[in-house]
């Protein structure tokens, strides 16, 4: 027992601990909300904010924040849009299109932000108001539809029983845990957040390697993009506003420290159920709409709180000994 | 750092992998009826809301009335799929766009709960019915009005609703098409203030910079008009200011003088017909009518010589539900 | 602190877009639309030196417009009972005590900035609107509205009032102890703690400030527009970053001139003004602020950096040859 | 005479507007230890900064085994087989000592993508054996003590096939026995044929260490000499160019009353049972080896830390410093070890450093007229004699001696009556040195106790009036002026 008990005990950290907590009162207080078909629908309206977290993770990691991946998913899906309905371009092309937008206005960010040594907040900051402008230009303000749906199964698909976003964002999960823990790369990110003079003596191109993951950032924006245009299968511009913010939360609450250096795309993954499960779970149980969001604040606090200071005295005492 | 890989794949299966609680059985006065709106941070859709609970609370139906955190459709849709993973009965939507809702209804569809759409056309998927009052007929009323009081000549300015919302697309093309048979009335400018209170003000401002005669302010709707007023207010100018939903600041406004007219959008009855029909549909399986027009009986624009009578009347449809209106 | 060379740069920037607007842009001129273009600069600068404060201390906070829509729609209710003074002090307790919230959190409780305040927008918002619940109490009396729409001579009253306290700000900040301590903490707080400076109790009172600001702006708007509802300021941390970054106050801390608010300010409401005046759809707007960001940081950035490094070698050249010789 | 594994030829170094190295010769031999010692600007790091491809120098030719090389980058000097163990640890806290030693050149697998863990594993466990270490390949590096850290930064020094090794100051966070552990592997990098240059303020160590030792005056080569054939007191006279005759100042007036008394003070796993009294006109060295508790025993009196048993009176009444707020009330004074994280706001002008501390006592009532701070901030940059453009120069501009003067002018304007001193002339050349031994001086005669935490045993012996001598957070020794000797306090530090 006490193997498995020393097995479990580190993965229960703060925000996984307050996730089955919530599951648990969800589900007492709604009927609905525990079951498969819940789950599935959770893991849809997730998928989108884990991709765009994923990318808000490695900036993160290296000390830094992207503030432009709201308007930057907005301008991807307009684009690839207006490519497929006007353009009549053929929709993976359409896409890729897209996402290449995306990784250029995040190498712009970087480029700026690196080559040029400007705190993060600003190029990303300017970024989101051009990435949005542009998109409303592109779009007139209107919402585009119409195109062919072939992108759908993106997000509405499903394969044995489970939801294909389900293993978009598992697989993109897997490659970017194994990149950040076995790649030269990956221990770079670290090392840059970690103490970037230390990175730069050790001969790894800082620069360079900013650089790429605020391109990185970018691009997994548009993937998300992407993954929300199969959702909605309309393209509007202010439609993704607000998942700069959203991913940020979800890193920080999740465990990743905003000093760099310390976190990773699994504690983000909590980060980002534990959020999509607080707002699903809330319309299940009827909160009404002015007190959900006093309770996803509320939340945040909590969620936050309880990484810093893990919660089971118990697991204090573990680490304690430990030290 | 190994533990983080186990970390995310367990809340990733702990989540897929719940077992299923057991089905409640479904007793008739049991039924549960969803109403989504826009916004409720808008007095209209306060109104809806009312006319949605009132027509439950006739027919012993549980309402609830919901509203997504961000103006944005998308939150429409994530609220459409939690109520369908909630299994209500039925859900009326009132789409903030009717093409972007198009994939949450059909999510409804497969789930075969029944959608009734209301207030703004969706352009896709199968829905019950739809009630709605004819946008472009309330342009045409608010337009021809205009028209009427400038005499056919004057200039004009309009205060369009949020770009690319069918509601605004088409009290737009009200509009425009009645002033466009009147060549005397010359349209100076037509921009968005986004329905919002605060923008109308801000665009209201530099228009009367931009245009030092305006004869009359066309808004789609009450909230830009009450922020037009102010603005001319404050630039001690005198215009015409016109809007459409008819909400209670407003008919104060007219009868201080300060805003012309607005016209009656029905709110409550829209709120009220959408449930009713709905309920008749589950209670009674009574199949709605492809397409209801709500009280387009007040054809004409409520104005200080009305004003009292109409607000009469709706205080009285409001006494009867036993609301209570502050 | 004298008018540093960056900060003349930074002038001469923002005059020659006056200058331009001025030239190609019609109606820029007129008497009307610089009072509307300085009301307008003004009150972005106002809601902008929440986020600046909490800047100048290495912070942010996200809860300004919040904290604005809840103290001015309470303040409302009084004020529409007639009781104007008591209103204005009931929201600008309600403001201070949200700001106290987030800093005594941020100071004693070791919160990230980003996270309090974050989920303090959340929070506050809900509180809003559960007490308007969606409709907007209006009906001011002239002895309130005066705060947003009377003159003094041909200056706007919200310009006298940004102006006053962006100037009290001013002498606050650079000639007061503790003006001189925030600075400090937002430049190394481990170093302030250890020079014996009550670095957590400046943490709670600048947070404590940015709130009572937030709300003293909201009570300027809703002065302004006439009626206070849970809806306002939903923009107004993102634009008071915006403000706070053109005016030159820095995301690290410690450094930044709060006059430059009143450029930052200027140059979002030409921006805005122009797109409005030119008769551009308002999606232009997002366009060119961001732009514009970009394009001031950069230019304010190449002259700094230029001149820090030819100082910082002046500096080393002097200190060796003293250092070496006998 | 071996062929010289390093050869610099009339390299020159200029920024805009000095010159920092100008015509200097150097050269490294295989197996042996070169020193390089000299005054804070004087080219020191400059040399090394462009033997380690920080930056190209602008005249003259680097050689290796003979042969010229273009050093244009931190990877190519790597590649040539150059490493650089910096002062501040250049190590990164969350990652584990095998990824630190390996940074940038971890062994791989499957085609180069994956790292190999097992690999690293291993050969930074060998490379540490091979410095007689026995550290976990997978601890994190904030784990390990700084001697531990310091080994690994060697071990990956190793890991880099260096030839060269360049240390700079290494042994200012090390006290005697690590100090002795460095100097074992040095000898064994020696014995490996590898050159390695060592850069240091401490001319002790140059005898126990050094084959050759170069000074450097003002980027001028003054002199290179074998180790076996100089004197201190030459070696300094070539550094600073000036007769150093008392290297200590020392005028005292007989001791006063006491001043503090700490009484069985403990810390849960920091100090056991600390006890010691300070006289007003007096000077109190604070000796040990590193993690003696020294610093902790500081940190307490100026309230950081919170103590666990114990009193402490300050001039007869007992008082409770619970933060630095309240110890700063009660006229204490604290200049930390780490001056640009804790002492100074890097980013704020000299005036504001100045006031800042006293900023209380200077303008009670809230309001700050110009002309009483800038008489303030001018009264102390004079008495200190500190060398700054103007008030309002940037603090993050001046050299690390008057930055040390910035730091103590904040503290003697708040008009302390105790001040803590801890390390205090570290890595300040030795003109700046001396100004601030004879200000302590002065202070100390004017009354003012002070409580001195040295890891330099001279300045110990000669600035303190008493020496305590701490280890493990234990007090094992007190020695008056007369009676205290190198041996003895070492002696006492080492547990002898």
């Amino acid at each position: 027992m006490a193997r498995l008990v020393s097995r479990i005990t580190p993965l229960l950290s703060g925000p996984v601990v307050i996730t089955l907590v919530m599951i648990a009162l969800f589900s007492l207080l709604s009927e609905g909300f525990f079951s498969p078909s819940n789950a599935v629908n959770i893991i849809r309206q997730a998928s989108v904010l884990a991709l765009v977290s994923f990318g808000q993770t490695f900036v993160i990691l290296l000390a830094g924040i992207d503030l432009s991946v709201g308007a930057v998913m907005g301008l991807t899906s307009c684009v690839t849009a207006q490519l497929m309905l006007a353009g009549h371009v053929h929709p993976a092309v359409a896409a890729l299109f897209g996402i290449a937008t995306a990784a250029v206005c995040g190498l712009l960010n970087g480029m700026v932000h690196s080559f040029l040594g400007l705190n993060p907040f600003v190029p990303t900051f300017g970024m989101w108001g051009m990435a949005l402008g542009a998109a409303l230009i592109i779009t007139e303000e209107r919402v585009i539809t119409g195109f062919p749906s072939s992108l759908r199964f993106l997000h509405d698909g499903e394969f044995l029983g489970l939801p294909a976003p389900l293993f978009l964002v598992a697989a993109v999960f897997l490659l970017l845990h194994l990149f950040l823990r076995a790649t030269p790369a990956g221990v770079a990110t670290y090392a840059i957040g970690g103490n970037e003079a230390a990175a730069r003596l050790s001969g790894i191109r800082v620069r360079l390697h900013k650089t790429a993951i605020y391109a990185f950032s970018g691009f997994m924006a548009g993937i998300a993009g992407i993954l929300f245009l199969a959702r909605s299968n309309a393209a509007q511009a202010i439609d993704t506003i607000g998942y700069e913010f959203d991913s940020i939360a979800a890193v920080v609450v999740g465990g990743t420290s905003l000093m760099g250096g310390k976190g990773g795309v699994a504690q983000t993954l909590v980060g980002v159920a534990l959020i999509a499960t607080l707002r699903n779970g809330l319309n299940m149980v009827g909160v009404n709409l002015y007190l959900q969001l006093v309770f996803i604040g509320l939340g945040l606090i909590l969620a936050y709180v309880s990484e810093s200071r893990s919660l089971l005295p118990f697991l204090r005492l573990r680490r304690a000994k430990e030290a | 750092m190994k533990r983080c890989v186990w970390l995310g794949c367990l809340a990733l299966v702990a989540v897929a992998a719940l077992s299923g609680a057991a089905l409640a059985a479904k007793a008739p006065g049991d039924v549960h009826v969803a109403l989504v709106v826009k916004d409720l941070t808008n007095r209209f859709f306060v109104e809806m809301k009312w006319g949605g609970e009132a027509a439950g609370k006739q027919h012993g139906i549980k309402v609830t009335v919901l509203a997504p955190e961000k103006y944005a459709v998308d939150n429409q849709i994530r609220i459409m799929e939690d109520l369908i993973q909630k299994k209500v009965d039925a859900i009326v939507i009132v789409p903030i766009d009717g093409a972007g809702i198009v994939s949450g209804i059909e999510r409804a569809n497969k789930a075969r709960i029944p959608v009734f759409n209301l207030n703004t056309l969706a352009t896709g998927g199968e829905v019950i019915g739809f009630a709605g009052i004819d946008h472009v007929q309330l342009g045409r009323i608010q337009g021809q009005w205009a028209v009427d009081k400038l005499k056919g000549k004057g200039n004009v300015v309009i205060l369009e609703g949020t770009t690319g919302a069918s509601s605004a697309i088409e009290r737009q093309q009200g509009v425009t098409e009645v002033l466009k048979k009147a060549p005397g009335v010359k349209v100076l400018a037509s921009t968005t203030a986004k329905y919002n209170r605060q923008q109308a003000m801000k665009v209201m401002e530099d228009l009367l910079t931009r245009f030092p005669e305006i004869d009359m302010v066309l808004c789609a709707n009450d909230a830009m008009a009450l922020g037009a007023k102010e603005a001319i207010k404050d630039a001690r100018r005198t215009m015409g200011v016109v809007g459409i939903d008819a909400i209670p600041e407003t008919l104060e406004a007219i009868q201080k003088g300060e805003v012309a007219g607005t016209v009656d959008s029905n709110g409550f009855d829209q709120g009220f017909v959408a449930v009713d029909l709905t309920a008749k549909y589950l209670l009674k399986d009574q199949k709605p009518p492809k397409d209801t027009l709500v009280g387009s009986g007040m054809a004409t624009v409520i104005t200080k010589e009305n004003a009292l009578a109409f607000e009469k009347s709706k205080t009285e449809k409001f006494k009867k539900f036993g609301i209570k209106v502050d | 602190m004298t008018l540093s060379s960056r900060a003349l740069y930074r002038v001469a920037a923002v005059t020659a877009i006056l200058a331009a607007a001025w030239i190609f842009v019609p109606r820029f001129g007129t008497e009307s639309n610089l009072i509307n273009l300085l009301r307008q600069a003004f009150l972005l600068a106002l809601v902008a030196t929440g986020v600046s404060l909490t800047m100048l201390v290495a912070g942010l906070d996200l809860s300004i417009g919040a904290v604005a829509a809840l103290s001015s729609c309470l303040a409302a209710t009084v004020i529409v009972q007639g009781h104007v003074a008591l209103g204005v002090l009931v929201g600008l307790a309600v403001g201070a005590l949200g700001g106290l919230l987030n800093g005594v959190m941020i100071a004693k409780l070791k919160l990230p900035f980003f996270i309090m305040t974050f989920s303090m927008m959340f929070i506050v918002r809900g509180l809003a609107l559960t007490y308007t619940q969606g409709t907007s109490i209006h009906g001011f009396p002239q002895s309130f509205t005066w705060l947003g729409k009377s003159f003094v001579g041909p200056v706007p009253m919200p310009v006298v009032l940004g102006g006053a306290v962006l100037g009290l700000l001013y002498l606050v900040l650079t000639k007061t102890t503790f003006g001189r301590i925030t600075y400090a903490v937002g430049a190394n707080a481990e170093a302030a703690r250890f020079s014996g400076l009550a670095a957590d109790r400046n943490l709670i009172r600048v947070y404590a400030l940015s709130g009572l600001l937030a709300s003293l702006s909201g009570l300027i708007y809703i002065a302004r527009l006439n009626a206070a509802d849970a809806d306002l300021g939903m923009m107004w941390p993102l634009e008071g970053i915006a403000v706070a970054v053109i005016g030159g106050i820095a995301f690290s801390g410690g450094e930044g001139n709060i006059l430059g608010l009143i450029l930052g300010g200027i140059v979002m409401a030409v921006v805005g003004n122009c797109v409005n005046l030119l008769g551009l759809p308002a999606r232009f707007q997002d366009f060119f602020i961001g732009f514009v960001i970009i394009l001031v940081v950069l230019v304010d950035h190449l002259t700094q950096k230029r001149g820090k490094v030819a100082k910082s070698l002046a500096v080393h050249s002097h200190s060796v040859a003293k250092e070496g010789g006998p | 005479m071996a062929e010289p594994l390093l050869k610099m030829e009339g390299v020159s170094k200029s920024f805009p507007g000095v010159t920092a190295l100008s015509r200097v010769d150097f050269d490294l031999l295989p197996g042996e230890v070169h020193v390089l010692i000299g005054e804070n600007g004087a080219g020191k790091s400059t040399l090394i900064k462009m033997l380690s491809g920080v930056y190209p120098c602008d005249e003259g030719r680097i050689l290796l085994d003979g042969r010229q090389v273009a050093i244009g980058s931190v990877r190519a000097a790597q590649e040539l087989g150059v490493a650089t163990i910096y002062q501040e640890m250049n190590l990164i806290p969350e990652l584990t000592v095998a990824q630190n030693i390996l940074l940038g050149r971890e062994p791989r697998k499957a085609r180069g993508l994956l790292l190999d863990a097992g690999a690293a594993r291993r050969q930074s466990a060998e490379l540490l054996a091979s410095l007689g270490q026995h550290i976990d390949p997978d601890a994190q590096v904030k784990a390990l003590s700084v001697p531990q850290q310091q080994m690994v930064e060697v071990a990956k020094a190793l890991s880099m096939a260096a030839r060269i090794v360049v240390f700079d100051e290494p042994t200012d966070t090390l006290a005697e026995k690590e100090t002795e552990a460095l100097f074992r592997m040095i000898r064994l990098l020696k014995a490996k044929g590898i050159g390695i240059i060592y850069i240091s303020h401490r001319l002790e160590e140059i005898q126990k260490i050094g084959d050759r030792v170069t000074v450097l005056r003002d980027g001028h080569l003054i002199g290179t000499l074998p180790v076996a054939e100089v004197r201190l007191d030459e070696l300094i006279r070539m550094m600073v160019g000036r007769e150093i005759t008392d290297q200590f100042p020392r005028h005292r007036q007989p001791r006063g009353e006491v001043a503090l008394e700490v009484k069985h003070l403990s810390v849960r796993g920091a100090l056991h049972d600390v006890s010691l009294t300070v006289h007003r006109g007096e000077i109190v060295g604070l000796s040990g080896l590193v993690g003696s508790g020294r610093t902790a025993l500081a940190r307490v009196l100026f309230g950081v830390d919170r103590r666990d048993a114990g009193e402490i009176r300050l001039f007869g009444t007992p008082a409770a410093i619970d933060s630095p707020l309240a110890a700063s009330k009660l006229g204490l004074a604290f200049l930390t070890e780490d001056r640009k994280a804790l002492g100074l706001f890097q980013i704020l002008p000299v005036s504001d450093n100045i006031i800042l501390a006293a900023i209380q006592r200077l303008f009670p009532h809230l309001w700050i007229d110009a002309r009483g701070e800038r008489a303030a901030a001018q009264e102390y940059v004079a008495r200190l004699r500190i060398q700054t453009p103007s008030l309002s120069q940037l603090v993050q501009f001046l050299s690390g001696g008057n930055q040390q003067k910035v730091v103590l002018a904040k503290w003697l304007a708040t008009h302390a009556k105790l001040f803590i001193l801890d390390e205090p002339t570290r890595g300040i050349d030795v003109g700046a040195k001396l100004e601030i031994h004879r200000l302590m001086d002065e202070l100390v005669a004017q009354g003012t106790p002070i409580v001195m935490i040295s890891s330099e045993m001279p300045e110990i012996l000669g600035m303190s009036d008493r020496i305590y001598v701490m280890r493990e957070g234990r007090m094992v020794g007190e020695f008056a002026h007369h009676e205290a000797s190198q041996e003895r306090i070492l002696t006492c530090a080492v547990g002898g």
